[in-house]
């Protein structure tokens, strides 16, 4: 066991994975030489070369256009997009084009590629460098989306991902990069897509959330202890394949769900959520299908006044749970 | 007729008189299949034809040199020419129209026009344009990388060559030297919109020097000229030395789709003008001018196209439609987990089954 | 009273709206000497001119980005989208620019412009020719997102789409367009956004949709009528902001919800509504919240067995409602 | 030291004295703002510096030519210089450091750089880069149909130039003739991503016949040539002649960023030779040449502009921050609507106000 930052474990996956394997290929804005803006593939230039590390113009469109044509002529392309934010201008070749090349084609093409982009807010950047960009992409049949929560599934996950035959899009929570430390097995293992976990067991209610989240729900679930509340709590890691079995088996015990997400509410993911436990576990509910989310407006603004009144909080999502609790 | 011997015609360009018959033959298959989608789409039988008539010879004479079985092609709606001449049948081709099972192209999923073979590196294409130009990009940057010895060709209007996407790809392939081939087919309208209102300049070619790449304008009524055009890119690809724009002046001349009504935004003249750029007309003319072709020749190969469309449309006809019990097949490439975004587990009741309404915990 | 179709209630919003505006302008692909693909700007080029009536090159993004500029510069423009489905292209402009320039600058700049794009399926247009894309855009706060199911609320709704100040999506179902007629009344009438409308009573169970799907489950309201099940309806009609209160009134009245969307089923736009529904009105509820959608596959199949395979119907939402009547 | 007298500085361009000491005053306010943002940064006061140093002379020679009440400028993050000429204030320019509540651009909402003031025709910027350029090209077009004689100007760097954005607009100002300036300020980076991997040209001005208007280049350093070039093109475009394409080539002598380390993808040598074309010490170099600046007059602007920085920075830093009760107005222009998307109303109760658990039915 060895103990890594969530960014070490996706640096050093990375890493892993390109020896394993020579035609995965990185590609993206600043990733070559400079690492990364955040330094996850800081050191593959060095080790892989101009040819599998490959800094790219500024043209985001480009970055996963390219790769769905490197996909399907043999090669594992894991682009970068320096932000979550800075995703749209490939909004079209990712929805449009890599998600359907396999249906339309009737299973004639695939397209192979794991989309890695930091995302999430709580750092100080703003309207255009905190966004969740989740829920456009989770909505959309022939994508599968992945947010890990450690670092021990940040490696197993990634992992996945790169080995899939399916694009994915892989979010990695910013804030937790550098903050979030944990342990590490070594070997090969892998966490399959498709599969949630259930990080804390508890009795009364369900709390679930992804990404940096989670991690704020474990926070809440330890004040409630301190109240004599006891939380389960659900990371979903994969959000398409959703597994929904895991979340329904937890609400049918506990009678009570809280869905957390750092996004805007309004058609936020986990709106689906709540759908899927309103239409499948509505018998077991014993009380109202929460959400604590964040407002809706549009993006993080930057004042750090501003910023605060923003974020979900382990506070906010403590007095969510104790009110469901008291229903 | 001509008795005395010159060059012979494509001796300089290294094609032989069997080469020749071949480029004319791919011209001919292909009109008469386009002519047919017509007859069918009127009879009621097809609901949505996309025409490349006018198009043709640009097409047969650019796709002629490339190396089959090796190379990739990644088409726009109009490329059936391209289609054929780098290797897909005309019954793939009907297949489409009809949208039956076994289309190789999308299995009936697609609207007819977009087409793509696995087999011969024919890559399935979408509606959204110019979007396959930054797909054949990323083809010719993997063929680089892994030293395949591949080059990439892609096809698009010149309304296409207006998007973003186009700007992007020509600007990566230019930086990397990558091994494809652009071809804008220029027939001077995006649906109803002209040139002048749809580009600031009036050869697409011009772009290619602002890429790094050389710009070449073909004239899509000299099927020879395009050859020689194609083959030149194609090659300069495979040398390593980059890659190219090609814009071919072409015509349509029918409407956009058999939506579309062109009488109402072109003149008589215009149009008029269109039809007289037909490649057809004029190939034959050259081929019979230089006495490769004769009219016994062109009678036996009209007859034998007329056999092949025959066959590929009834032949097509007579396949199944899809099974809708397939239809949800192929979203990944794993079987359909029992999971929530699988139709049959979450919407099963409403999906025709008739499971039970509530959940196992009740 | 006069009775007209759908698309042609469009097109005469349009025209009048131009003739007592100078500042609208229509802007696209084919909108001018053509009138538009579906026809829905004919004869405005004819009466307006090459000015205010702008067949632009086939480029979505420069469409919307360019009338964000001509928005801010004293222009209230109405950009066609040719199809839904390409809207993809300009999404960085919609999400990223439109949504936000008010939020941003802090109410120094605004962006009054309505994007009008046909969707749906069930026109045989397939994969890209169909698509339902409302999901995406009823998520950002910034933009309002309306889908008239009627010619009399096309009419009202697309004055004041035209009028508001802030950017606005009009979704037209295609295959409404000269499918459904009916009446609407002379005079400059406006139905504001963000209200609902109950369009048929009932107390056993309330159908909410939106678009083509309004007039399926109006269909499937008169088969259950037959069965002696009471079926209320609601229409959305404008998706952002959302009339919660006429939803949250209905079900707290009839006790069942059934939500029904063509779009794939998740995190669709409906998935929201079931959420307020489970949160708001959990005490009120008798069964689950239903839905009735499209299914998780990347777009509609062309061949018409795959088609009709896709689509909702009111046979499919007819049998949703009786096993919920039944609960 | 020069007593005979030639033709004066800029005669030729039509500048008198008064101008030339203006443009200086104004390049010397921006580095000395701009050197002020970096001890603040260092000092914890701003946590996030991005610097125009090396720009300022191809900014302030351009946008000396606009009519500030009449024209647009859409800038970019780079645009201190540009704004500062344009009309913005120091103080101004400061509090969206400090991202104060009073801050004309934001309100403190967004980041530093992103600015915007309405009164003076300044576009509010957003960060993905390369899509003001679409809305520069729909203020001017909106500038054409309404007759307002406007003509906009925008901004943005040679790697965003790459950007499928900016094709696009070129495009559609180049068919419509529209007046409007783009200006291209290429440092030869895209954060470390040198010229040779960002464009397959060296020269972005290249670009500008592939949309039919002239590409042209400045030289960041000399600012005087810099406002030759601007002023021809925001003439040509107020005579309705169309759209310029400027390159300026310019030096960042700084990191991308606050958050950037150049060293670790930029030689020594590299850097070096960067500095070396500051246009700052050129341009008075260049002003005391010719006579129009001396040393006493140079120590009285660097005193006058101390105190301009001074004042900024202290104004600035003790305005308040936004109030977070604010934080949800102007999502649309009228009163958030008590209805599911305002967050005071679905989520009352988890946004501190402490409401009911549920709704009013129970
Ligand atoms: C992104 C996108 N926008 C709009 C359309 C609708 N559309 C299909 S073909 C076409 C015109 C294409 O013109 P051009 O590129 O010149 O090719 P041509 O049809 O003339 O061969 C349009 C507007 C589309 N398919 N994709
Ligand atoms: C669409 C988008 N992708 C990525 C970024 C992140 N980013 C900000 S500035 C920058 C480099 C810009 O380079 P250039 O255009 O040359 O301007 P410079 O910073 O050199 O002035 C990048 C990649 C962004 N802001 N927007
Ligand atoms: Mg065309
Ligand atoms: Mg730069």
């Amino acid at each position: 066991m060895t103990v890594m930052t969530y960014i070490e474990a996706i640096r050093s996956t990375l890493a892993e994975e390109m020896r394993r394997d020579p035609a995965i290929i990185v590609l993206g804005e600043d990733v070559g030489k400079k690492g990364g803006v955040f330094l996850a593939t800081d050191g593959l230039y060095d080790e892989f070369g101009a040819d599998r590390v490959i800094d790219t113009p500024l043209t985001e469109s480009m970055i996963v256009g390219a790769s769905i044509g490197a996909a399907v002529n043999g090669l594992r392309p894991v682009p970068e997009i320096q932000f979550a934010d800075f995703i749209m201008p490939a909004f079209n070749q990712i929805v449009s084009e890599a998600a359907r090349m396999r249906y339309r084609s009737n299973n004639a093409f695939g397209c192979p590629m794991t989309i890695r982009a930091p995302y999430g807010g709580g750092v100080h950047g703003a309207l255009y460098h905190s966004q969740s960009v989740e829920a456009f992409f989770a909505h959309v049949p022939g994508l599968k989306i992945v947010i890990p929560s450690t670092p021990y599934d940040a490696r197993g996950l990634l992992r996945s991902s790169i080995r899939d035959d399916d694009p994915v899009l892989f979010f990695e929570h910013k804030k937790m990069y550098r903050s979030v430390r944990g342990e590490v097995p070594a070997g090969d293992y892998v966490v399959p897509l498709g599969e949630a976990k259930v990080v804390r067991e508890g009795s009364q209610v369900t709390v679930i959330g992804y990404g940096l989240m989670v991690q704020y729900a474990l926070e809440a679930a330890e004040l409630l202890e301190a109240d004599g509340i006891s939380t389960e709590v659900i990371d979903i890691r994969t959000l398409r394949p959703l597994d929904g079995q895991t979340i329904l088996d937890s609400v049918r015990k506990t009678g009570k769900a809280c869905v957390v997400y750092e996004d805007n509410r309004f058609g936020g993911y986990g709106a689906e959520i709540a759908a899927i436990i309103a239409e499948e576990a509505f018998d077991d509910l014993d009380g109202p299908i929460m959400r604590v989310t964040g407002p809706d407006v549009p993006g993080v603004p930057y004042a750090h006044t501003l910023e605060e009144w923003f974020m979900p909080s382990p506070d906010r999502i403590a007095e969510a749970v104790r009110r469901l609790a008291a229903y | 007729m001509a008795t005395s011997t010159p060059p012979a015609l494509g001796a300089d360009l290294g094609l032989t008189r069997d080469d020749l018959i071949e480029m004319y033959r791919l011209v001919v298959v292909t009109r008469a299949i386009d002519e047919r989608m017509w007859v069918l789409n009127r009879a009621g039988k097809i609901p949505f034809v996309i025409s490349g008539q006018g198009h043709e010879g640009a097409q047969v004479g650019i796709a002629y040199g490339l190396q089959k079985g090796l190379d990739w092609m990644v088409p726009y709606y109009r490329s059936v020419a391209s289609l054929i001449t780098f290797g897909m049948t005309p019954r793939e081709i009907m297949l489409a129209q009809f949208a039956r099972s076994v289309d190789p192209s999308s299995g009936g999923r697609q609207m007819p026009g977009h087409y793509g073979v696995a087999d011969r590196n024919i890559l399935s294409v979408s509606s959204p344009v110019a979007t396959q130009i930054l797909h054949a990009t990323g083809i010719a940057l993997a063929a680089k990388l892994r030293k395949t010895g591949q080059v990439t060709i892609t096809y698009l209007g010149e309304g296409s060559s207006n998007q973003g996407d186009f700007h992007e790809a020509l600007n990566f392939a230019g930086i990397h030297h990558l091994p494809v081939v652009y071809v804008v087919e220029n027939n001077g309208y995006a649906i109803s919109v002209p040139m002048n209102l749809q580009s600031a300049v009036e050869d697409i070619a011009t772009r290619g020097p602002a890429y790094g790449m050389p710009g070449v304008i073909a004239d899509g009524v000299d099927v020879l000229g395009c050859y020689r055009i194609g083959k030149e890119a194609i090659d300069r690809a495979r040398r390593g030395e980059g890659p190219t724009l090609i814009e071919a002046k072409v015509t349509r001349m029918t409407g956009h789709s058999s939506d579309d009504q062109q009488s109402k935004y072109r003149s008589a003249e215009d149009m008029a003008a269109g039809k007289e750029r037909d490649p057809l007309p004029r190939f034959r003319q050259e081929l019979m001018d230089a006495g490769v072709l004769d009219a016994a020749e062109d009678g036996r190969i009209s007859a034998e196209v007329k056999k092949v469309v025959e066959d590929a449309t009834d032949w097509s006809e007579s396949q199944v439609d899809p099974d809708p019990a397939t239809a949800q097949r192929w979203v990944y490439a794993d079987a359909p987990p029992a999971r929530m975004d699988d139709p049959l587990w979450l919407g099963r009741r409403f999906m025709g089954d008739g499971g039970p309404l509530t959940g196992e915990g009740d």
